[in-house]
């Protein structure tokens, strides 16, 4: 692809402004939706966009004896490593960008906001954001092995490190959650802990750690870190849609190229929108639990499910392959 | 005013985040500030949300007749907003310490500690009133805006003597009014 | 080893009232717990002994608002008990209801309010709609959703008209259908029982022992009920129990809440259906004769005491209150301690503390070791070394 | 639910330390003085079955200081014991040793009253605020706030 043609992939279609406006729209879908389920009117359309201009206007405070540049680097980053993933996932067709390991790329890019958290809770020289932080960090030890499982047992069974190629593998094949169900959900439970939702928002507890390393932030640097949030949450649903629904690919081809783009991404928009709903649906149905119990559940139930569907995947590929 | 001028006021008059601070406050209005956040009032459709830590809020709710040991909590709790900050007072407690008016542990009204930009009646204020304050807040802060900071309205702190022309009865002074 | 210690409060979202916690927390296990209280003391006990009868009612109405009833009427109780008053059965009766609908607000608030501590904002936001019914009909009846001012000495200032009764009716059973889901729904959903069971755990030797009162108590399976012990207003000839739990921690006490929720239902339907005819009030004298009265009330937290004495003025020489959250205070110190770090809204919400009744402290010393302020390099070295070998730093 | 104290049982149990006289159906109360009153406290626990302190209620009036310990235990009467303290030198001994819950209303008692409750164990500043004056006691019935003592809150060039 050309200079031009890539750098529209990048700048406006699927890449940085199409990725702002969704992430906006995700915000407000699951604010919305959760609002409803617990019976309330909820925000209108434009209420995320209009928090993101107000706290950008807003001002910055330093605390005495911070340092500043770091301080200041640190949401850019977030924000930079999870938009550069949403390039390798598949929207309208396959992603141009698509090489042989791009999936180990993604999920790497994925944990960056979490370390930078951390990070962020340490600069801010404040007990609270201090806790927080190393509650963040600690959350994602346990999340982090059972969800890049579950996530690269696609790769095992479709024989490639690519998500595209995943991809094409299940436009000829049953889709991936129907042949690996344990492997979908416990991909969703990391999600919803990587992006600290509900159940698993240890690090952010708003009830007993005031805001957690988000104590510190104000103005642009809370802007940006709010919507390296979003971003992530659309990153991680498109990655899921991808790997586990099938993607914007259908079995069948369609002729005109112009008109497989928009089936693709209307597949691309209805498997995103599913996976928001079965977030959105478990931050309302339940309480947030400690971070001993996530402990005991992470170990003890994410991790072994993901290695029996590893096992299970081994086993399937090794009858395929004989038969 | 310039596109990104009015951007900037309507984004700030459609997200106003509140940070609620009982400063010695018999509960009453606390609870109808939580009301306010609740299905039947629901005030997430403004776009308000209630936010825990004062960094992250424009709009400080303090509610009661601040006691002795909460006012340097409050002036701390105060200076610790980003600008374009406000206050709003509730209920009679705050505005002159209410039923309280005169104990010896209450510092009467929240104004003798932070300025004070709005003021709600009531003991404890409805919670329609309460957003019905906040919307106040909102069109105050439009104002300031347009005037470009809060120097606008700040009444002068010194208030002037006016000399009485002799004939008149001069008032006394509070003071001398016998207990 | 080096404890971080936690200044939680006293400006905290868990906390809706100023309270201020000095943890010292080694890593997330709670080493040991001072508490600082009193930025709610405004003086009412000594602005009481400046105002006469009429006027220290209202004064007495804001001692909190959520209790607000309950300081009113067991002031009003003590003085008509002094004067030796005898009161209308109607007056009786509508203090009664009022009281028993200010119970049930307010354990609908606490309910929403433990919710929210553990992060499950849906019950939250259920159980404040429901609440909202409640509030319609007191504000039907007294005037005001807080602060009734239903109360003055020798009898209430208002009638129940026929159409509040009847309108008061239809809304139990609605609420009654409500009540039985919140029941099914703290024994089935899981993040509330990980959360709640086994939390703050308080055995019925200790829950004597250090003084506990009200729910707190009542989990824990001490069967002391002011209404049942000490029989006043209209609880004598009323039908109900006291309810009592046996698991002593916070998933006891939301049982007993609950239960308690129900209780105070059918205690306001049988009021409200038979409500005797006559006068409201009755005229009391100017002053109160010389005297000394303990009198006790079953507030929504626990038991409440005004310890008055007067002396023939119209002014109260000495009003003492003691309130229930001052109470359970000891023993929410002491179930603390071992605790987890995340685990002290909840034990704290369980108490359900009202802290405008209350302004005193308690220290509780587990191992009475030497815990000086943090510097920050110290703070970062004990996180390094808490994480490194496995938590047991 | 044991049915109420008799007078004669409160007399048995208190006899040595006062006389005690029936106020109500269900309240005792037993006047004496502020030496023996931890020996009444301990009997009350152990004798009468008490087991729940009320309250401990402080007056001042006027002449001395008047202290009254309310128990009461599963018989449900207020066994109330009443001691008189001189108004120069108000000190007892703290009875916080036998009823838990009385360390936080004795140290109350002391910060309103200025009441010293001998062996305490931390009698700090619990109820009035940090710069509250050491030696103002508020509730004292000859107590009136002077207006140049700066008793906390904000300080006025401050706002």
């Amino acid at each position: 692809m050309d200079a031009i043609l890539l750098a529209v992939y990048i700048l406006l279609f699927p890449g940085f402004l199409f990725l702002l406006a969704y992430a906006f729209f995700f915000q407000f879908l699951d604010r919305k939706i959760s609002a409803r389920m617990q019976n309330r009117v909820g925000p209108p359309f434009l209420q995320p966009f209009a928090d993101f201009v107000k706290m950008l206007g807003k001002e910055v405070i330093d605390v005495k004896g911070m340092d500043r540049k770091a301080f200041d680097a640190a949401p850019i980053l977030a924000l930079a490593a999870v938009m550069t993933a949403f390039l390798y996932v598949p929207i309208v067709g396959n992603s141009p960008l698509a090489f042989q390991g791009d999936l180990i790329l993604v999920l790497y890019l994925l944990t960056l906001p979490t370390i930078v958290l951390f990070l962020l809770g340490w600069l801010s020289r404040n007990v609270f954001a201090t806790i927080g932080g190393v509650r963040a960090v600690t959350q994602m030890f346990i999340y982090e092995v059972p969800f890049f499982l579950a996530l690269l047992t696609p790769a095992l069974m479709a024989g490639s490190w690519s998500i595209t190629d995943i991809v094409a593998w299940q436009q000829s094949h049953l889709w991936l959650a129907v042949l690996q169900p344990i492997g979908f959900v416990v991909a969703l439970i990391g999600l919803q802990a990587k992006l600290e939702r509900t159940p698993f928002d240890i690090p952010e507890a708003e009830t007993e750690i005031v805001a957690g390393p988000w104590t510190e932030l104000t103005g642009r640097r809370l802007a940006l870190m709010h919507l390296t949030l979003d971003v992530s949450m659309v990153v991680g649903s498109a990655l899921v849609a991808a790997l586990f629904l099938g993607g914007p690919l259908v079995p069948w081809t369609i002729t005109p190229d112009w008109l497989s783009w928009i089936v693709g991404f209307a597949l691309f928009f209805v498997k995103t929108l599913g996976v928001l709903l079965v977030l959105a649906s478990i931050k309302v149905a339940t309480g947030r639990i400690r971070i001993d119990q996530l402990n005991d559940v992470g170990w003890k139930y994410l991790a072994t499910a993901a290695i029996v569907q590893v096992m299970i995947v081994l086993l399937m590929n090794y009858w395929w392959v004989s038969a | 005013m310039t596109l990104s001028q009015r951007l900037a006021n309507w984004a700030r008059m459609k997200s106003p985040w509140i940070t609620l601070f009982n400063s010695g406050a018999c509960n009453a209005c606390d609870i109808e500030v939580i009301a306010v956040l609740t299905p039947r009032f629901d005030v997430e459709r403004f776009g308000i949300l209630a936010k825990g830590s004062p960094r992250h809020a424009d709009i400080l709710v303090v509610t009661g007749p601040v006691t002795r040991k909460q006012a340097p909590r409050l002036r701390r709790i105060w200076e610790q907003m980003p600008e374009p900050k406000y206050v709003i007072a509730m209920g009679a407690c705050g505005a002159s310490g209410g039923v309280f008016r005169g104990l010896y542990h209450v510092v009467d009204g929240v104004e003798n500690v932070i300025p004070v930009d709005v003021f709600v009646a009531g003991c404890p204020p409805r919670p329609d009133e309460i957003i019905n304050a906040v919307v106040a807040c909102l069109g105050l802060l439009k104002e300031d805006l347009a005037h470009g900071g809060k120097a606008w309205r700040t009444k002068p702190k010194v208030i002037e003597r006016v000399v009485p022309t002799e004939g008149t009865p001069v008032p006394p002074k509070p003071a001398e009014v016998p207990a | 080893m080096a404890e971080v210690v936690v200044p939680i409060g006293p400006h905290h979202p868990a906390l809706k009232e100023p309270v201020n916690f000095k943890v010292v927390a080694d890593g997330e296990t709670i080493v040991r717990l001072e508490l600082d209280v009193s930025y709610n003391h405004r003086g009412i006990e000594k602005a009481a002994e400046q105002r006469d009868f009429v006027r220290v009612v209202p004064l007495l109405e804001r001692v909190c608002g959520i209790c607000s009833h309950s300081h009113t009427t067991v002031f009003v109780k003590g003085i008509e008990e002094a004067m030796k008053l005898q009161l209308p059965p109607r007056a009786q009766y509508i203090r009664t209801i009022v009281a028993e609908l200010e119970r049930m607000h307010s354990h609908f608030l606490w309910l929403g309010v433990a919710a929210h501590e553990i992060g499950f904002n849906t019950l939250f936001m259920w159980t404040w709609r429901d609440r909202e019914a409640v509030q319609d009909m007191l504000e039907e009846m007294t005037g005001n959703r807080v602060n009734y001012g239903i109360n003055e000495v020798g009898g209430v200032r208002r009638d129940l008209t026929t159409d509040q009764i009847q309108a008061a009716l239809k809304r139990l059973p609605h609420l009654e259908d409500r009540i039985a889901k919140y029941v099914d729904m703290v024994n089935h959903e899981q993040t509330m029982m990980i959360r709640f069971r086994g939390v703050g755990k308080l055995s019925r030797v200790d829950a004597l022992k250090l003084g506990a009162v009200g729910p707190t108590a009542r989990a824990s399976g001490v069967d002391y009920d002011i209404r049942k012990d000490d029989p006043y207003i209209a609880y004598a000839d009323v039908p109900w129990k006291v309810v009592t739990d046996t698991h002593g921690d916070v998933y006891g006490r939301t049982l007993v809440r609950i239960g308690e929720l129900q209780e105070s239902l059918q205690i306001v339907r049988h009021c409200l259906e038979n409500l005797p005819a006559g006068p409201i009030k009755v005229t009391s004298p100017r002053a109160a004769p010389k005297g000394e009265v303990l009198s006790r009330y079953e507030a929504p937290r626990g038991e409440l005491v005004h310890f008055i004495r007067t002396n023939n003025t119209d002014k109260v020489e000495r009003l003492d209150i003691r309130t229930p959250t001052l109470a359970n205070w000891t023993s929410v110190a002491v179930s603390l301690v071992h605790q987890n770090l995340a685990d002290i809204p909840v034990v704290v919400a369980a108490i359900d503390p009202c802290l405008s009744c209350t302004s005193r402290i308690t220290i509780v010393n587990e191992r009475g070791r030497k815990t000086g302020e943090l510097t920050w390099d110290e703070l970062s070295a004990h996180g390094r070394a808490f994480y490194r070998n496995g938590r047991r730093a | 639910m044991s049915e109420l104290l008799k007078l004669e049982q409160v007399a048995r149990a208190m006899e040595g330390i006062g006389t005690p006289e029936a106020v109500k159906a269900n309240r005792i109360r037993v006047p004496t003085t502020p030496a023996k009153v931890k020996e009444a406290v301990r009997r009350a626990l152990t004798d009468l079955a008490c087991d729940h302190v009320v309250q401990i209620a402080a007056v001042d009036n006027g002449k001395a200081f008047e202290l009254i310990y309310h128990l009461t235990g599963p018989h449900r009467t207020v066994v109330a014991i009443a001691i008189e303290l001189p108004r120069d030198k108000p000190e007892v001994a703290t009875a916080s040793d036998l009823l838990p819950p009385a360390g936080i209303y004795e140290r109350q008692i002391h910060d309103l009253l200025g009441i010293v409750f001998v062996g305490h164990p931390d009698l700090k500043r619990i109820i009035l605020n940090e710069d509250w004056p050491a030696n103002e006691f508020p509730m004292r019935k000859d107590w009136k706030p002077n207006p140049n003592t700066f008793y906390g809150g904000v300080r006025k060039e401050a706002t």
